[in-house]
């Protein structure tokens, strides 16, 4: 072996290792999740899971692929509905909620497969994401006069903000489906932040990118926790990313629990590291 | 440059009715060729030019307003579409350009105090209605005889197909027989269930008021449930070669109006001789000389021509005239027999008269019968319906579009 | 790069969008037969383009070739369809998975026999080969592949373009979604078929440092050029490409929760 | 006798149906191979038709002299398609594929009429339009001879394309080029020969169609507007399944005849123009895909 | 002389967010109202007002319409024409029966008939999707014409069906000649046209095209699909309505069911594709296209002096054949041939 090739496996040896060291204040409990069941016909996507998200921590829910975490975000903001389970929100059970009722209570998220709007331009999707917040009904819009204008400027500058958060300002017109992987990663951030959402919901907003890349986008997210106080639930192949910025992870494996607590933990948990991450801990 | 007169065409030889289309205008233009051969109206010969509509209304008024500029305006129009002629109805009295609609369009437009530019010439829908009526009570023997019979109105389901209801439930009234109507969505390529309602009703007649291709589908869907052909009588749109022809020997015994008695004229072998074996014929298939679409645009060239002849008698022979003049031309014709004669189409059409009250001219009409292979008259003489019923229906109609118009009534000068 | 003739070589091409956004500069890149080539670069750098221009996909995405021209097995290919490629043994498997949505997961994988004209029983073994690398498909073989899981259509499309027995690979991140020890398990696969069955691989990879551990050669793209390339050992010393692309500075790697600033890579050529 | 008027209603309809089902086979042939709606079919079948009639007329010649020429030309016509009009709009949006068979269906009407005119004629196969003499004096039941050939040929027509769609090779390529152009490409479906082989095969059903309701209804431009009859049928038995054509046809067929019959008269009939659409809809309130067709992916 | 964005910079969202960022395109529209108000009455032929520029604007202002439901909304429909139809005859009713409205709120009330038929026909684009809504569609085609030949009432007892618009007098002004008929068209294509771009360029118009772009995750960041859709179905419908009653009245003049069939429905449809979809700029050079190269073709047709019917066939072919070439060139329309022509122009004389 190289030199180099040490160098390069290094890091999956000992990620993480100065990380736990200051781990922040968080909240109570914002999220509570009893016992979901979910199967789809003959496949059993989640079986009986429980776990909860605290507020202003980072949860991450690590897996092997098809292990049920993209479909557990799912349940979390209403597009599928458990078969079994109590979802508990801001101390409110919840019934029946829809997408949309998830979204009003300040649910936001991005997608595994991008879900950008791609006849758009990146400002116009951004934009979207205010929509809950606008309150001019379509007259108003269709005169663009007077309150709706206003309300359209006042939008748009908090768009711009996060345009400028983001660091998109020169691709701002671009029509999203002409953008890079990446590109469009972060404009689907941005438009899950323009919502000012409370639980922010990642699925892997980091794939497809290099290190550098990753490394901004883990301080755009480790930013949002701190500048808004948002509650981020993270899904994410990389450890290094997942070990090193997330306060406790929960590990899900053909939809099943196997493992929650802090990156620590988990990482030592020997379920976990048979079912997932095949490499013991030092 | 010796004087020309120009006659706008909107005309259409593709798309659904492409068929009718071709040989309609090729009739006008064969014999305004045949005329200009002979050196024209006096020495006025006659000029034309065509414009696609595909029988579609919106193109159909961008062609009228196109053509009716051009050579120095544009003397007569005829669109042979109901949808074309709505869309120019309002423009003609401003433009001073008459409209003929032979054998189509609103029947009330006969009266030309409402509508002094329009001439629904030889027959209306409503007179042609009543024809087939008094027709069907002459088979029977006698009018009196109609009383407790069945008659299926088949009809298109559009405002052609409805313009003869006020006459024919009037007639229903009048006569006793029980008029049973049954509508067909256009296209009308299916049409399985009206025929065996047609059966089940077991009716004595069935007048078909088709159009397109609606006419042969009935033909041969009459066949396949069984209904006597005889018994079906179609109105003029529905008796031409294209309707007869597809369907084979299914038609055989089928028949239905005329307003032009099939056979031979003069008049036709002229446009054989010195046009079409000189190579000027208008249609791509010299057999369909003498068809009855063909025969059917002769005659409305014909009616044109002694229009221009009737008005040069009076505003000056040799010269090219207005629209208004061919307005009054179309309004004082007199083709009878011995201008037929001279024309070389003796029985080929009714005698036409008109004035100003009545912009029709004529409302005789024929009925012919398919043998398989041509078109025969079967009725030596011209019908004609119960015309006072027809003109009661007219007078209230055109006074009410006089009403919503705010037009009042009178005879232009 | 010497040690064998080029099997693949794509000699500066140029590719332009939608007749105006000009993506691709003059890029040139060899694959010597029976070796294993990266295609490194950021996100936007023209990657998945270059792939694109090989298989000559391009078409369907209104981009254009306006110079340059690829050569395969010494035959000029820009011109061919991407079946006529497939047949002489290029695949590819793109970026973004494009499986079949309604076909399942098995029906997807014998569509990537299509050009083949085996036996039943022959087809048969790849499939199980397949199934063998990714266990995960054989669970979910009957479910539409629209119904399976990001990383479960990633493993799709790569067995898919498996069952076409090319002799060259174009792999456009195939680690994208895929679980650790799967892409662990992915490379391996492609280091098992480039060492017993010859087959050569030309993969655009984010993930750097998997990439150059089991690459013989690296290209380094940034904006449309090819901006540094080398064997791959080399690369990996090399003190930019650690820092940038390995995330490993002179004092080792840092955690990805202490990377206060955003830092900016300095670009080789403008 | 009112039993017997119902079956006759009901037999007549379910007839129809498989005629309007030969029209919307081609549709699926097309629809399944690219996704897109053939708004050229209906040209196809008066090409077809006006084609064989032509040749007949023209050379002079029989019809089973003339039948052979006119598939090669509608072979033809299916390659110089695939060749002109798909080859260049690979993978573009659905609407656009869409667009360009409403461009196609003005050129192939301009074609036929340009060649052959725009005559109405008549087409005569050999089996004559009149009801079966056996069923009329045994059951007093009407049902034309024509109408059992036809269903012969839509049935066997059926049977072979969805024998040859439905476990080979070919049927599972022509869904995966549906699904994704660009990746059915990338596996090394050779989708131009794919769609020049369906683009030929559904000239061919087309002609087959062209023929038997030419020679119910005349050659004539109206034959264009057939499709219109097809659509309910498709959208009903749903867009990808040769079987759901023939379902939906019977469906269709036999339900807009009953509706004619027995509603129609109380409305003012004539509701066979949209009753079939109608019912096809509410139909798609509880099933999406229609009959048979393959359930949309809704899935994030 | 130059088309360069350089230069412009702009200190306000405000300024941003105009509808012609380019201060050279705001410059070239006010100068084309202004030809179209002022110099086209004057100069152009009562033929060119009154066959080519209403019609054109009408369809333009039909074809917006349908863009906001298949373009922007993304629910491919082919019952334009019944909403046009609804349009024009409900106006119609309204002016019969109503002694003394004006005919400009008949026009708006026709449009909002227009628009609850609409909604009424939009509930099944919540299940159905792509072409099976379209063949749906069809059904208010169909039914709608159909009623409209069923009912007397909506056709005032006229015996066949047809109905005949009522002169269009505003405050005492008759708007009778081609040229004020023309002047009133542009007015409400104008106001309409602009309302549209109003409306797509706020937050209605990107509820529509998210739910177009992808339905499931506009549902996810909180727009109500149903409402949207339906929103959609009822503003497209009224700008429908609203140039169906143009149509009828400052232009056919009297008019049948027939004249509103599906043959209307896809010519409107055709402006769209071709001129380009979810495009305002694209419905006019759609309707553009679809009006004058008929006409062209025609005449040029008959000026090579061929039998009228191979002139007829060859323009129809003819026609046929540049549908397709336009599509091969620029799949998105002319509204996209005319941007890339644009953002050359821009970087022109450098090629890239
Ligand atoms: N269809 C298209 N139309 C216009 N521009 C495009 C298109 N596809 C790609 N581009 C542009 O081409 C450039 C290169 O894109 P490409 O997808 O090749 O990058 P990449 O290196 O594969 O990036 P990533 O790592 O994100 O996949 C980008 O700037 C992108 O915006
Ligand atoms: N709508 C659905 N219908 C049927 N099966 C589904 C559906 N959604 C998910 N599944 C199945 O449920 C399982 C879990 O899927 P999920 O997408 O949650 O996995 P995942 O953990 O996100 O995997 P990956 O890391 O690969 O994205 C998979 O096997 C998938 O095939
Ligand atoms: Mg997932
Ligand atoms: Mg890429």
């Amino acid at each position: 072996m190289t030199e180099a090739q040490m160098q390069m496996n290094e890091p999956e040896a000992h990620f993480g290792a100065d990380a736990s060291a200051a781990r922040r204040e968080t909240g109570p409990v914002i999220l509570d999740l009893k016992n979901i069941s979910l199967s789809f016909g003959g496949v059993r996507a989640l079986t009986d899971i429980s776990f909860d998200v605290r507020q202003h921590e980072i949860r991450a829910i690590i897996g092997p692929n098809g292990a049920g975490k993209s479909s557990m975000l799912n349940v979390i903001n209403g597009v599928y509905r458990p078969q079994q389970g109590q979802i508990t929100y801001r101390g409110e059970v919840r019934k029946n909620m829809d997408c949309h009722a998830a979204a009003k209570s300040g649910i936001a998220r991005t997608f595994q497969n991008i879900a950008l709007f791609k006849g758009m331009t990146v400002l116009d999707n951004i934009m979207t994401g205010r929509n809950l917040k606008m309150k001019s009904n379509f007259l108003m819009q269709a005169l663009y006069w007077g309150p709706a204008r206003r309300e359209e400027i006042a939008h748009r500058i908090k768009a711009e903000e996060i345009i400028d958060f983001l660091e998109i300002q020169a691709i701002r017109k671009t029509p999203v489906g002409r953008l890079p992987y990446g590109l469009q990663k972060r404009v689907e951030l941005g438009r899950a932040l323009a919502a000012e959402p409370e639980i922010l919901l990642l699925d892997e907003p980091m794939a497809g990118m290099n290190v550098e890349e990753k490394q901004d986008m883990c301080r755009f997210i480790l930013d949002v926790n701190d500048q808004f106080g948002t509650t981020i639930v993270l899904i994410e192949h990389d450890m290094g990313v997942v070990m090193d910025i997330s306060d406790r992870v929960v590990v899900l494996d053909y939809g099943k629990k196997i493992g929650d607590g802090t990156p620590d933990e988990v990482r030592c948990n020997q379920d976990v590291i048979n079912a997932y991450l095949g490499v013991a801990c030092s | 440059q010796p004087a020309e007169q120009y006659i706008a065409l909107p005309s259409y030889r593709v798309g659904p009715y492409a068929a009718g289309g071709s040989g309609f205008y090729g009739g006008i233009i064969d014999y305004f060729n045949l005329v200009n051969l002979s050196g024209g109206v006096n020495g006025v010969k006659i000029s034309w030019e065509e414009c696609e509509t595909e029988y579609n209304p919106s193109r159909g008024v961008e062609c009228y307003e196109r053509l009716k500029t051009k050579n120095g305006g544009a003397t007569l129009v005829e669109p042979l579409s109901t949808g074309v002629a709505y869309g120019i109805l309002d423009r003609l009295a401003v433009d001073k350009i008459p409209m003929t609609m032979i054998g189509y369009g609103r029947s009330d437009a006969a009266n030309g105090k409402v509508f002094p530019y329009v001439f629904p010439l030889i027959t209306s829908y409503w007179n042609q209605a009543a024809a087939m009526i008094k027709y069907l009570g002459d088979k029977e023997g006698g009018m009196a005889k109609l009383k407790g019979k069945k008659i299926v109105h088949l009809y298109h389901d559009s405002a052609f197909g409805k313009e003869p209801l006020p006459v024919l439930e009037a007639l229903s009234k009048q006569y006793g027989f029980e008029l049973i109507k049954i509508p067909v969505t256009p296209p009308g390529s299916e049409q399985q269930s009206q025929w065996l309602q047609i059966r089940q009703a077991k009716p004595d007649h069935v007048i078909l008021w088709g159009w397109g291709s609606m006419n042969a589908v009935a033909i041969k869907t009459a066949q396949r449930n069984g209904f006597p052909r005889e018994k079906i009588l179609g109105v003029w749109w529905a008796g031409s070669e294209e309707d007869t022809v597809p369907t084979g020997d299914a038609a055989k015994g089928y028949s239905a109006m005329t307003f032009n008695t099939p056979g031979n004229y003069p008049v036709m072998d002229e446009i054989r001789k010195k046009l079409y074996d000189a190579g000027k014929g208008n249609m791509a298939d010299p057999a369909r000389i003498g068809s009855v679409y063909h025969m059917r645009g002769v005659s409305a060239a014909i009616l044109w021509v002694e229009a221009m002849r009737t008005a040069q008698e009076k505003f000056g022979k040799g010269k090219r005239i207005t629209g208004e003049q061919m307005r009054w031309g179309l309004e004082n014709l007199n083709v009878d027999e011995s201008r037929q004669k001279a024309i070389g189409v003796f029985g080929m059409l009714p005698v036409v008269k008109t004035s100003c009250d009545d912009h029709e001219g004529s409302g005789a009409v024929k009925v012919q019968q398919w043998d398989g292979k041509k078109w025969n008259a079967i009725t030596p003489n011209w019908i004609v319906g119960d015309k006072a019923l027809t003109r009661k229906l007219l007078e209230e109609s055109s006074a009410a579009y006089a009403a919503e118009k705010k037009i009042t009534p009178a005879c232009a000068k | 790069m010497t040690t064998a003739a080029p099997y693949l070589s794509v000699n500066n091409v140029e590719v332009i969008y939608d007749h105006v956004i000009l993506v691709l500069k003059g890029v040139s890149l060899q694959v010597p037969q029976g070796k294993i080539v990266a295609l490194l670069g950021a996100n936007g750098a023209g990657k998945s383009t270059t792939l694109k221009t090989i298989s000559t996909l391009l078409r369907g995405e209104r981009g254009d070739v306006t110079k340059g021209e690829v050569q395969f097995k010494g035959e000029r290919i820009d011109q061919l369809t991407p079946n006529e490629l497939v047949r002489r043994g290029l695949s590819q498997v793109m970026e973004g998975r494009h499986c079949f949505g309604h076909l399942t997961i098995e029906e997807n994988l014998l569509t990537g026999a299509y050009t083949r004209s085996t036996s039943r029983s022959e087809l048969k073994a790849s499939l199980e080969k397949v199934y063998h690398y990714f266990p995960r498909l054989r669970e979910r073989r009957s479910s539409q592949a629209g119904y399976t899981s990001g990383g479960e259509q990633q493993m799709c499309a790569i067995g898919r373009a498996l069952m076409a027995k090319p002799s060259m690979i174009l792999l456009d991140e195939p680690s994208m979604g895929i679980a650790p020890q799967i892409v662990e398990e992915i490379f391996g696969i492609v280091k098992d078929l480039n060492s017993k069955e010859n087959v050569s691989f030309l993969l655009a990879e984010q993930n750097t440092s998997i990439a150059l551990r089991y690459a013989d050669f690296g290209y380094i793209l940034e904006n449309g050029r090819v901006v540094m390339e080398g064997a791959a050992a080399d690369l990996s010393c090399n003190e930019d490409v650690k820092e940038f692309y390995l995330g490993v500075s002179g004092a080792g790697r840092k955690s990805f929760r202490d990377m206060k600033f955003y830092r900016r890579r300095k670009r080789w050529l403008a | 006798m009112f039993m017997n008027f119902f079956f006759e209603v009901l037999i007549g309809g379910l007839l129809s149906g498989v005629m309007y089902a030969l029209v919307a086979i081609g549709f699926v042939l097309i629809y399944k191979a690219s996704g897109v709606f053939n708004f050229a079919q209906g040209a196809m079948v008066y090409f077809a038709a006006l084609t064989c009639v032509g040749v007949m007329d023209k050379l002079g010649v029989s019809l089973w002299i003339a039948l052979p020429i006119t598939v090669a030309v509608m072979i033809v016509l299916g390659l110089a398609i695939e060749r002109v009009v798909l080859r260049p709009l690979v993978n573009q949006p659905e609407i656009t594929l869409f667009m360009a068979t409403i461009g196609l269906a003005f050129f192939i009407e301009g074609l036929a009429q340009l060649m052959f005119g725009a005559q109405v004629r008549k087409l005569e196969l050999p089996i004559e339009d009149v009801p079966w003499q056996y069923l009329m004096d045994h059951y007093n039941i009407l049902v034309s001879q024509f109408d059992i050939m036809a269903a012969a040929v839509c049935g066997l027509l059926v049977t072979s394309l969805a024998l040859l769609f439905s476990k080979t090779k070919i049927g599972r390529a022509l869904r995966a080029v549906a699904d994704d152009h660009q990746a059915a490409l990338a596996v090394g479906i050779p989708l131009q020969r794919i769609w020049a082989v369906l683009w030929a095969v559904a000239g061919i059903v087309a002609l087959v169609a062209g023929l038997l309701w030419g020679a119910r209804n005349g050659v004539q431009f109206a034959l264009t507007f057939v499709a219109l009859k097809a659509l309910p049928v498709l959208i009903l038995g749903g867009f990808t399944s040769m079987p759901g054509a023939i379902v939906g046809g019977l469906i269709i067929g036999a339900s807009e005849k009953l509706a004619e019959v027995y509603i129609g008269p109380m409305v003012g009939g004539g509701i066979e123009g949209w009753f079939p659409y109608v019912l096809a809809l509410l139909f798609l309130l509880v099933r999406p895909e229609g009959l048979f067709g393959e359930k949309i992916i809704r899935r994030i | 002389m130059l088309y360069r964005e350089a230069g412009q910079f702009k200190t306000s969202y405000q300024a941003d967010g105009q509808i012609f960022p380019i201060m050279q395109d705001r410059i070239a529209l006010l100068a084309l109202l202004a030809v179209a108000i002022v110099f086209v009455p004057l100069l152009a032929s009562p033929y060119v007002l009154s066959a080519i520029l209403i019609p054109f604007l009408i369809f333009s202002l039909a074809a917006i319409g349908l863009n906001i439901l298949t373009g922007y909304a993304g629910q491919l429909s082919l019952g334009t024409a019944a909403f046009m139809a609804v349009g024009a005859f409900a106006s119609y009713n309204f002016i019969l029966r109503i002694p003394g409205l004006p005919v400009l709120v008949a026009f708006v009330l026709g449009g909002l008939s227009a628009a609850l038929v609409g909604i009424a026909f939009g509930l099944p684009s919540l299940r159905i999707r792509g072409f099976y809504l379209a063949a749906a569609t069809l059904a208010t085609q169909f039914f709608v014409v159909w009623c409209l030949t069923k009912i007397p009432y909506l056709t005032n007892y006229s015996t066949s069906g047809v109905i005949t618009a009522q002169p269009i007098v505003i405050f005492g002004y008759n708007f009778d000649t081609p040229d004020r008929k023309y002047l009133l068209v542009l007015a409400v294509v104008a106001v309409m046209a602009l309302l549209a771009k109003n409306m797509i360029r706020s937050n209605v118009g990107r509820s529509w095209m998210a739910v177009r772009d992808m339905d499931v995750a506009a549902e996810v960041i909180g727009f109500r699909l149903m409402r949207t859709k339906l929103l959609a179905f009822a503003v497209s419908s009224f700008y429908c309505g609203v140039a169906g009653a143009l149509y009828a009245y400052a232009y056919l003049g009297t008019v049948e069911p027939e004249a509103y069939n599906l043959d209307l429905s896809f010519r409107i449809l055709f402006m769209i594709i071709i001129g380009g979809v979810g495009s305002v700029l694209g419905s006019f050079l759609g309707a553009a296209f679809i009006v004058l190269l008929p006409v062209l073709l025609n005449v040029v047709a008959h000026s090579l002096t061929l039998p009228t019917s191979v002139a007829s066939n060859l323009e129809l072919m003819v026609f046929g054949a540049l549908i397709i070439f336009f599509l091969i060139v620029e799949p998105h329309g002319l509204a996209r041939l005319w941007q890339i022509g644009k953002e050359k122009l821009r970087l022109w004389p450098f090629p890239h």
